[in-house]
Parts: structure tokens; sequence; C-alpha cells
């Protein structure tokens, strides 16, 4: 027969006012198991820790059950306290006397009463708990980043300058993601290229970081501090050993058909080609669906002027195998196409463009080499109109977009309308907004500018039409302000339109088992206070992957994203939780029910030779993965044998609380 | 039925998921929200660790009624254990149901660790049930006891 | 018949299956309406009208009747809001009031064939009824 | 039937002879005129006691576990609705495919001293899931029993709680406990029975517990739900004349009706619609919203 120690915490009066935790104390002594019972003020004190572990060493104690507060709250405490009197910490139960008791009952006796069935629950279930052991499995230190836009690259750099490896597997040619579109940045107006392309040549250099570009993850088995990723790098057609990034075949190249996809598509590019002059690496790669001597097998101009000999047309797809403690997701974003919402006309008119396009159109690199001209008939745009809010804060039922807030829109809005006010004065620029929402440092300050030092004109309204009529955009719109209905003739319709993760982000939360909102962007495990990690252990978030923001929030996402996956690496062991399902092989039947519905993928099937009374034969039997096992139980109610139990909650425990609650 | 024994007090047990529904059940008691005492709380991991064994003994040993609470679907802390647990409860219930045992006195619900008022206003409402259902036998006499 | 704000608001709402909490005064519907300058209370304006229980000013102001039922604020509401169905309820509540209700559901049939699109018939009662 | 039987036969013999199969699983008479019985041949001497037709109403899937053990290979006779059973124990990994020889048996319909067996009166299917050949005939491929297979959970559940409940306390007060439903069903496999071990919390055989007693059909069909074929073994053996059928009838209209159509056995997929689900699922609410419709 165990021997169990009762301890009824008072919590002051918190317990005490309302459970007569004398009564209680003493009902307890009379309960089969229970050789000692006690109560005391504040259990959780020192004092009354070290009443704990004076009748554990006393009374020669197997157990304890603190009849206290919300285990919650000191299940952790009790354990320890437990622990340092020399008994397993898993043979302490806590009874919730507050939050489930005393807390919500004003009736003294019914307090006592239920306290005392609480208590007795707790100890019918310890009678069954047998002491549990922690774990440990071994931390592979290396971390691989998905995705090299700026949260992919600053997580790599943290995580590479506390000494440890990072993979970044980019899906492009080239890093830089996004931010590497941008001409200027909000609210300093910094040149997006002049603080981004140091991050990555800083990146490219650094001998932790390994850049993977043009490559995709295509699975990933494992769990926390021992994933093991498969791989693909694409074939490039080009040695990246020896591509010079010189650009000298760019003329020879005959196909021209090609998208600039750098460029939003509004120009071409031969069929072999470097994303963006400061791509890294800066390694041509040819586009397969345009090269004439991959399609014909007849060409080969490239080659020729190639003095590297870097070309290498049958250069096929690579698959590698690498093992990671820590996997980062910051697959990024992309715009929403506005296409479907047709009274902007995005899709029948050219100078309708999107935000996006505008950086393009804007910046030095892109297909107009910065001088702002609409792309209809390269005339400069006298009057331009921005819409915010295209496609962002929809109520999901109408299918005209996203239900969040894009976020980043109001801002960016703010400094295109700005650069084009200072550069060009003589454009008139008007944006239509719902609200404009500044929430960030410095960024109201920048906002107002754009209206009072820029003179931008923002309408408090939303466009019900574009339509174009000669060479103008007539943009109708509400004025809700001066509760009129406008219409500007203008000569280039923006559209700020809302951002959706990569489109790559569902499979890839598919493949870490890593749970998404409904939006596909990654959900974090606390809202509040664990915002940087996926619920699932060893994932961790970086980036609009997680929801829309911006670049300096990005950063810092990306650092904190960083900063968790470096204490993880920093461990050599990691501790696992020794509540974990686990099979009885004697009773396993084999039948793989459980593994089907193991959220982790904690479960195998091995044939194994089996022992036990009158029992010696191979059988295939379940076998869990404690390490990968979180311990949520849904195997053992899928097992139809009753071999599969949890530890810490097994079936007998949970028969036992029942029985001692109706009885 | 309680008419035969006037002081008589339900017996209920509630299986709430350690993530949302016990938080949520904490969160009632911080906020001082009462519920009647007859209401008795067991811990789980998560609603899918509820065999339905579990519900079964507890009728057969006296309860009255027997809930289970968990996370709302699509938040469960272990991703896709409430949706198990769903499809499991379904089916014991109406099973319960085919049995001529009334279908009132088992319960699902979804209680958040943020909805501390909606863990106590269910229990009242489950409680106030019971009540007008009155001494659950039905379970523990399918075979005709001989007591 | 009943004339509180509470009885107008919610036949109105009733009527016309409308959440006028849902918006979030963008002002799409006022940008789309084709016949905005027309009437003295603009699409927008019904929502938030609506929503204050300013129904009779609505019932007495000719805007009812000025709606051309295109259906273009419905169709671009971002927020599902449907102005263009609090309109017509309103005018709904109007016609009840001065008992000009008495052509059912049954009657319209008549006029309708399937050239004769529905809204246009409903729009051109609401007019020439007035 | 008897033509069947004869190439059935025949057939074993042969493949008894060429070394394909080790032994032949199917039925040989008993002492009454409807007492067949199922029965495992060596040679062919002994398959001159092989009987196949009206009254070999057993499903000889479950004698497969234990063939499926032996060297060599084991030839089982199918009826259609056998196949889902040994299809399903398939998708348990609790047999082997290349353990066994299958013939699919041509079935017109079972019997036993009573007239049509139960689960032929509403016959499933004339398909065999699996098999490695058929021999049937045209007679035996034309639909038998058709009649509804949940007329009867139907009808209970048109009754009020009360009357269910006195239909059931009747029933199942008759039970003597003598296991013959669990020994005989086809998805009972487990190596050890939960009602034989004590870990389980279901408790031991002895003492015999309130809750064993009170639960045991319960928790049975509970069990077997999603595995279950619905091959009636069940009611068929109790010699109380339980209707237990009826309650996993019961449990597999409602995952038709909930989930979706679902046959155990049938296809590839070893998911039940216990071990699978989604986000749209039906709440266990609507149990009690069906009930006040």
């Amino acid at each position: 027969m165990q021997k169990i120690g009762v301890f009824v915490c008072w919590c002051g009066s918190n317990i005490a006012g309302t459970v007569d935790v004398e009564a209680v104390a003493e009902a307890m002594k009379t309960v089969p198991g229970v050789v000692f019972s006690t109560h005391y003020q504040y259990m959780c004190s020192a004092a009354g820790q070290k009443l704990i572990a004076d009748a554990i060493h006393e009374h020669h104690l197997d157990g304890i059950v603190v009849a206290s507060c919300s285990p919650r709250m000191h299940e952790n405490t009790f354990r320890k306290t437990a622990e340092a009197a020399g008994l397993n910490p898993y043979m302490v139960e806590i009874a919730n006397i507050r939050e489930q008791c005393s807390w919500i009952h004003k009736d003294k006796e019914e307090g006592t009463a239920k306290a005392i069935v609480l208590a007795k629950a707790a100890v019918a279930k310890l009678l069954h708990n047998k002491p549990l052991t922690a774990g440990t499995s071994a931390v592979t230190k290396r971390c691989l980043v998905i995705g090299g836009g700026i949260a992919g690259i600053q997580t790599a750099l943290d995580v590479a300058d506390a000494g440890y490896e990072v993979d970044i597997v980019e899906q492009r040619p080239t890093i830089g993601g996004r931010m590497a579109q941008l001409d200027k940045t909000f609210p300093t107006l910094d040149c997006s290229a002049c603080i981004l392309t140091p991050k990555m040549v800083e990146a490219a250099q650094n001998e932790k970081i390994n850049i993977i570009s043009y490559a995709k993850v295509e699975k990933v088995d494992g769990f926390v501090g021992n994933f093991r990723a498969t791989i693909r790098k694409k074939a490039r057609c080009v040695d990246e050993t020896k591509c010079t990034g010189c650009s000298l075949y760019m003329n020879k190249c005959p196909s021209k058909k090609g998208k600039d996809e750098f460029n939003m598509e509004m120009n071409n590019r031969p069929a072999i080609y470097i994303p963006f002059a400061q791509a890294i690496p800066n390694v041509a790669v040819i586009d397969p669906e345009q090269c004439v001597k991959l399609k014909t097998g007849k060409c080969g101009l490239c080659q020729k002027v190639c003095t590297a000999g870097a070309i290498d047309y049958t250069q096929q797809d690579e698959l590698m195998e690498r093992e990671y403690g820590a996997i980062v997701v910051a697959t990024g974003f992309k715009p929403i196409d506005p296409s479907p919402l047709n009274e902007y006309g995005y899709a029948e008119n050219a100078d309708v463009i999107t935000s996006l396009e505008l950086e393009r159109l804007m910046n030095a690199a892109g297909p107009t080499k910065g001088t702002l001209l609409r792309p209809s008939d390269l005339k400069h745009p006298h009057e331009i109109v921005f819409i915010q809010c295209v496609g962002s804060r929809c109520d999901e039922n109408t299918k005209r977009g996203k239900p969040y807030c894009s976020k980043i829109c109001c801002m960016y809005t703010a400094k295109h309308a700005m650069l084009i006010r200072d550069k060009y004065p003589d454009t008139k620029v008007h944006v239509f907004y719902i609200d404009v929402r500044t929430p960030g440092k410095n960024f109201d300050e920048f906002y107002r500018r754009a209206v009072e030092q820029y003179g931008v004109d923002y309408i408090k309204g939303m466009v019900g039409k574009v339509a174009r009529e000669g060479d103008k955009l007539m943009v109708r719109g509400s004025d809700l302000i001066s509760n009129q209905q406008v219409e500007i003739a203008a000569d280039l319709v923006v559209l700020a339109t809302a951002i959706e993760p990569d489109p790559s982000a569902r499979s890839i939360g598919t493949m870490l088992t890593a749970s998404m909102d409904t939006n596909d962007f990654f959900t974090e495990a606390h809202a509040k206070l664990r915002p940087v990690e996926s619920p699932t252990a060893g994932i961790f978030l970086s980036g609009v992957a997680q929801g829309p923001k911006d670049v300096p929030e990005t950063v810092a996402q990306a650092s904190a994203a960083a900063a968790k996956v470096i204490g993880l690496l920093a461990k050599d062991h990691l501790v696992t939780n020794p509540c974990v399902a686990g099979s009885d092989e004697l009773l396993c039947n084999g039948c793989s029910q459980c593994e089907k519905v193991c959220p982790y993928g904690a479960i195998t099937y091995v044939d194994k030779e089996v022992r036990g009374p009158g029992v010696r034969e191979v059988r295939r039997v379940a076998q869990v993965n404690p390490a990968v096992c979180q311990g949520c139980g849904a195997c053992t109610v899928t097992c139809p044998s009753g071999a599969m139990d949890l530890k810490g909650f097994t079936n007998q425990q949970i028969m036992a609380e029942v029985d001692a609650i109706c009885l | 039925m309680s008419v035969n024994n006037p002081n008589w007090k339900p017996k209920i047990v509630a299986f709430c998921c350690n993530w949302c529904s016990y938080a949520g059940a904490d969160l009632a008691g911080s906020g001082r929200m009462n519920y009647p005492a007859d209401v008795k709380i067991i811990r789980v991991p998560c609603s899918c660790r509820v065999n339905p064994l579990f519900i079964l003994r507890a009728f057969e040993r006296g309860a009255d009624g027997v809930i289970i609470c968990g996370c709302h679907p699509g938040d469960c802390h272990y991703t896709s254990g409430n949706y198990y647990a769903r499809r499991r409860l379904t089916m014991l219930f109406s099973l319960l149901d085919y049995l001529g045992i009334e279908r009132d006195r088992t319960r699902v619900e979804w209680v958040s660790a943020a909805e501390g008022a909606k863990f106590a206003k269910t229990m009242n409402e489950f409680v106030e049930t019971i009540y007008s259902l009155g001494e659950n036998r039905k379970l523990s006499d399918i075979r005709c006891k001989k007591s | 018949m009943e004339n509180s704000v509470k009885f107008l608001t919610e036949t109105v709402l009733r009527i016309s299956g409308v959440d006028p909490r849902k918006c979030m005064k963008c002002g799409k519907c006022s940008g789309t309406c084709p016949n905005y300058d027309a009437m003295e209370y603009h699409p927008h304006q019904f929502v938030s009208m609506v929503e204050k229980g300013q129904i009779e000013k609505l019932m007495n102001s000719d805007s009812i009747y000025l709606c051309l039922g295109c259906m273009a604020c419905v169709e671009r509401c971002p927020r599902n809001v449907a102005p263009g169905k609090l309109v017509g309820a309103v005018a709904q509540l109007k016609l009840r009031q001065q008992d000009m209700n008495r052509k059912g559901g049954n009657d319209v049939a008549a006029f309708a064939d399937e050239i004769v699109p529905q809204q246009l018939l409903m729009a051109a009662m609401r007019k020439y009824r007035k | 039937m008897q033509e069947i039987m004869n190439r059935m036969k025949a057939r074993a013999i042969a493949l008894l002879a060429d070394g394909t199969v080790s032994r032949v699983m199917g039925w040989e008479k008993g002492e009454g005129e409807y007492d067949w019985s199922p029965a495992l041949f060596e040679n062919a001497e002994e398959m001159e006691a092989f009987v196949y037709g009206d009254y070999a109403g057993a499903n000889l899937s479950k004698y497969c576990l234990k063939l499926g053990k032996l060297e060599g290979k084991t030839l089982v006779i199918l009826k259609p609705c056998d196949t889902l059973s040994f299809k399903q124990l398939i998708h348990e990994h609790r047999l082997e495919r290349e353990k066994f020889y299958i013939i699919g048996a041509g079935c017109t319909g079972m019997k036993d001293e009573k007239g049509a067996l139960l689960k032929c009166n509403a016959c499933k299917s004339k398909e065999f899931a699996i098999y490695d050949e058929i021999i049937d005939s045209e007679e035996s491929r034309k639909p038998t029993g058709v009649m509804d297979r949940m007329a009867g959970v139907a009808d209970l559940e048109q009754m009020t709680a009360q009357e269910r409940y006195d239909f059931w306390q009747g029933e199942l007060s008759r039970c003597i406990r003598c296991n013959a439903c669990r020994n005989v069903c086809p998805a009972c496999t487990c190596i050890k029975c939960v009602f034989d071990n004590p870990a389980s919390g279901v408790q031991s055989k002895a003492p015999v517990t309130s809750f064993e007693e009170n639960m045991f059909h319960i928790i049975r069909a509970y069990h077997v739900a999603g595995r279950c074929t619905d091959c009636g073994e069940c009611s068929r053996v109790c010699p109380q004349n339980i209707p237990l059928h009826l309650l996993n009838r019961k449990l597999i209209k409602d995952m038709n009706e909930l989930y979706g159509e679902y046959q155990a056995g049938e296809g590839d997929e070893e998911r039940t619609p216990l071990t699978s689900y989604t986000k749209e699922d039906a709440e266990p609410g609507i149990v009690h919203e069906r009930g006040r419709a």
C-alpha cells in the first residue's frame, strides 16, 4: 500500500474563507492510502514547502496530494518540492480547490464537501501514479530557414552570429525577397536596396550561412532538435561554382519573351538571366520554359560566349538531405491579383497598376529606369489616384478579398504620394481611403507630412468605378466628408492591393504540421506570449508568414525568432515531456488505427519478438517515439485493444478519478 | 426521480482539456463566477483523451450528467484532437440516445481559455438541465439490477 | 400603424435582412451609385441613418424613389452590407404605411416576362406608385 | 448451389494437390440438417466431407487469424459479404494477404432452421472485395434479400426514449455473458480483449463488476464502430436471440448519415469514419437537435 500525504492550503482566506480546510484535512485522514494529512496557510511559501518536505521524510511518503490553487499555477512548484525531498516529481497530484471550488461557491458547507471530493479524486488518481522520468533527445545544431527575404536573412544572420550553421532555402534564383523589389522604405525614405543588399552580401559571406537558392523543401520528418529535410535544388543549367555573373550572354540570347518577374512582369527578359544586378548568388539561371536550346536542342549561344564554361544544359535537379535542430518559416507574401474586383478595371487598363508595380516604375533599376511613366503610352502622368484597401478588410461572404487589414498599405501609399509630389510637383495626387492607419514610430508624422507638406489630397471614401475615356481614367468615388460623389480624370490609378501569404506556405505548413489560420498565415503558439513560435515544437515564425507586417516589424520578429532558435540550439539535449503515450506490446494488435490519428507522426510499427507469460512470437506492434509524442492521447482512445495508454493520464488514473467523484 | 428523494443532489462530471477549457474553468474561478458545486472537473490533456469508457463508467457509477469541454474546433493545442473527439462523442451520444438514455445528460461544449463566463454559464445551464431530469438510474440498470 | 423608432428600424432590418453594423464606412456604395446626385440621402447615409434609427427622415425623402435598383452598391460592398436592400426596405415600409401595398407578389407575376428584369419591375413599381 | 459446391470441391482438391495451398477452410455437415460448421480440410480424403450451400452461413474470416500463422497458404472460401470482413482484417494488418488463397463463393442467400438469415434478408452486395478466383453462377449473381437494412433501426428511432429503454432493457437483461458474440465477431480480434484485461479499466472477469456487466454490449458496439462490416454473426450466434446487430447498424447508419457513406472492408482506405474528420463535421449537439425536431 502506498503512503500518501495530503496538504491542504488555506491560500490565506482565498480558500479558507469558503472551505473548512481543517475539516478537509481531517476527512482525508480516513481515506485508504493516506497516512498523513494537514493544512497550512500558504503551501507555496518557503515554510509551506518545508512542511511538505519534512512530512515526506518523516512519514516516508510515496506520493503527495496538494489541495490548493490550480495546477496551472503551482503544479511545477510542488513537483520541485517533492523532487528536492527525494520523491519522483510525478508522484504529485493537485486538487484544485481554489479556482474550481472556493472561488465559485459561497456556501461553506457545500465548498467543504466539494473540496473533500476533489481531494479524494486526487488521491484516487495518485494511487495509480507511477514514477516518471523525463527522457532526453540530442539537438542537431543547425537551423533551416525557409525563405530568403529580409525575414529569413535577418534570422539567419542572427543565428549564425551566435555560432550556429544556417541553411537558407529560397525558391527563387536569388535571395532578397519582396524588399529587394521596393524602391524606398517608410518612414525614413531610405533606398531599400541600399539597406538590404549589404545584408544579402553579409549573409553570402558569412561562413556559417549556406544559401540554397532556386530550391524548395520537399519533405520534413523528425521532431524538435532532430528534423530531417529533403531539399530539391532545381537545375539552373548554370554551374554556380563557375559563373562569374558577367552578364555577357544577355544580348546574345535569342529568346526575349520571358516575363521579368523581378519587375512585376512589366518588361521582358532573356531566357538566361540574373534577376537583378545585386542578386545573391550573383549567378545566372536559365528559364527552361523560354530557352531555345532546352526546347529545340538548337542554339547554345550563351554557352559559346561564356568564358568561364559555366553553362551546363544537362544539369538535373539535385536532391539533398540535411538534418536540423530548428526550422524557421519565413515564406513571406505576395500581393493579391486585383483582376476579379472588376470595378477597378485592372485587367483591362494598363494604367491601372498595383503599388508593387509602382515601386518598380519608380525604381532606377526598373523598366522605366526610375522615370515615372505610365505603362500604356509611356507618358508622364499628371493626375494620379491611389485607392487603398483593395481586397483588404472584406467580409468573407462577399468573396471580394481578405478579411484582414494588410497593415502596410496606408504607409506605402503615403510614401508613394509623397515621393511623386516631391519629384514631380506638377502632378496632382489623390488618395481614396477608408481609414488611415499609422500605428508605428514616426508613422503618423510621416502621413501628416504627405498631407501638410506635400499637399496630397486625401479623400475619405471609396472608389466605385474606374473607366477609360480617351486617354484618361475616369475615377468615380465618394467623398464622405463633403458628402458628394466625385469624379477625377486620372492618368494613372494605383491600387493598394491586399497582401496574402506566399502560395508555397500551405504545403510547407502541412509538411511541418505547423498550424495555420484560415487565411494561410502561420499560427503562433500564443498570440501574446509566444508570438514567434509555432505550436509545433522546433518550428519558428519570421516575418509576414505569420501575419502582415512592415520591414521594421519583420526584422524585429526575425531577430526574436533567431533568439528562440539560439535558445534551442544552445542546448545539447532536450528534456522531453514524460507524459507521453506508450503501447503495451503484449496487448498491441498492430492494427494501425493509432497511427491514423496521431497529429505528430510519433507512432511507427515494427515486427518484434514479443515475450510475456506464455507468449513468445513475432508480432507487428506500435512504438511511440517519446521525443515526438506531445501527449494528447488521441491514440489511446482509438486503440481497440487498450494497449495504448498515456502516462500521467492513464485509463486507470482517470477511471479512479471518475469513481471517486461519483461514489 | 428526484421526487422520491428531496435531498438528492446531482453528480456531474466535467472533463476539461488542459489547454483551453480547464484554463477557462480557472478563469471562471478567478472571476468569481458562480456555478453549482455539483460539478466536479477532471483534467485531461485534450478532449480526444476522453475515452467513451470514462463516460459510461461515470454514468454507471451514478453520475447524473457528463459534460466534455475542449478547445474550439480549429484551436486544438494538438491541432486535431477535438475533431476526433467531436466524431467519437457524437457517435457515443447517439448510441446512448438510441438506448433510451436521456440525451440531455450528455453535452459537449467548446470553451476557450478566455471564456470563463461561458464556462460558468454552460455549467449553470447543464446543472439546471440535470435537475430537471432528476436522478439517473437508467444506464446502471440497463440489465435490470437485481438489487 | 405603429411609428416608434424601434418598430420602424426593426421592420426595415427585417425586410432587408441587412446588418448595418457590419458597415466600415468606406463609402464604396456612394462612390458606385449612378444616381448619386439626384438623391438627397446617399446610399452610405441610408446605412448610417438606419443604424441610428432615422427611418422617418428617409421615408419622407424622395431618395427612396430615386434608387435605380441597379444593385451596384450591393455587388461591390466589401462588408456584405447591401445598402440597396435598405433603400428598397424603407421604400416598401413607406408603401405599406400608405396602404399601397395591396398588390401582392402574385400581381407582379403578370408584368413579368422573360425579357423584363425583375429589378426593373420592382424599381418601376416603386416610382410610379408614388 | 450444388453445382458451385462441386466445382469448388474439385478446385480445392486440385490446389491441395499442386501444393498451392496446404489446407482448406470451409464447412462440413454437423449433426442436424441445418447444422453446418466451419471446418478445416488438409487433403483430398478429408475434402469428402466438404460442403457448400444454403447453410454455409458462418463467416470464415475470423478463423483466418490463426490459420495465417501456420506454414503455407490456406485456401479460404468467402461469400461476398465475408470478403468485406476479410479485407477489413487486412486493413487492420491482422492478416497477410499472401498467406491466403481466396475463392469467392457465389451466394444465393443463406438460411438456418428459421429461414433466411438476417444478414441475407438485407444483402449488402454481390461484389467480392477481395479474391483470387470466383466460383459462382448466373443465379448467384442475381440480387437477393432486398429488405431495407436499416428498417429495424429506423423503427427503434421512431419510438420514445422510454420505449427504446424498455426495449433494450428487455433484450440486454437476457444476456448470459457467454461471449459468443465477441468470439465470433471478425472485428473483435484483440490479442487480449479489454474485458479480460484489468489495466483497461473495464475490469477482469473475476470478480465480475456491475460496470462490465452493464456496459458489455454498449462497449462492444462502440468498440467495433467503424470496423464492423455488419456481417450479422453476433446476432446469428446469440443463444438468447438478442438483436445485437441493431446496435451495430445504428452506428453504421449514423456514420453514413453524418460522415458520408462508408462500408468497412470496402475500398483501400484504412481510415474509418472514427479515425478521420472534416472541419465541417456536425457538432455532438446534433444528437440532441435531431431528437427535438
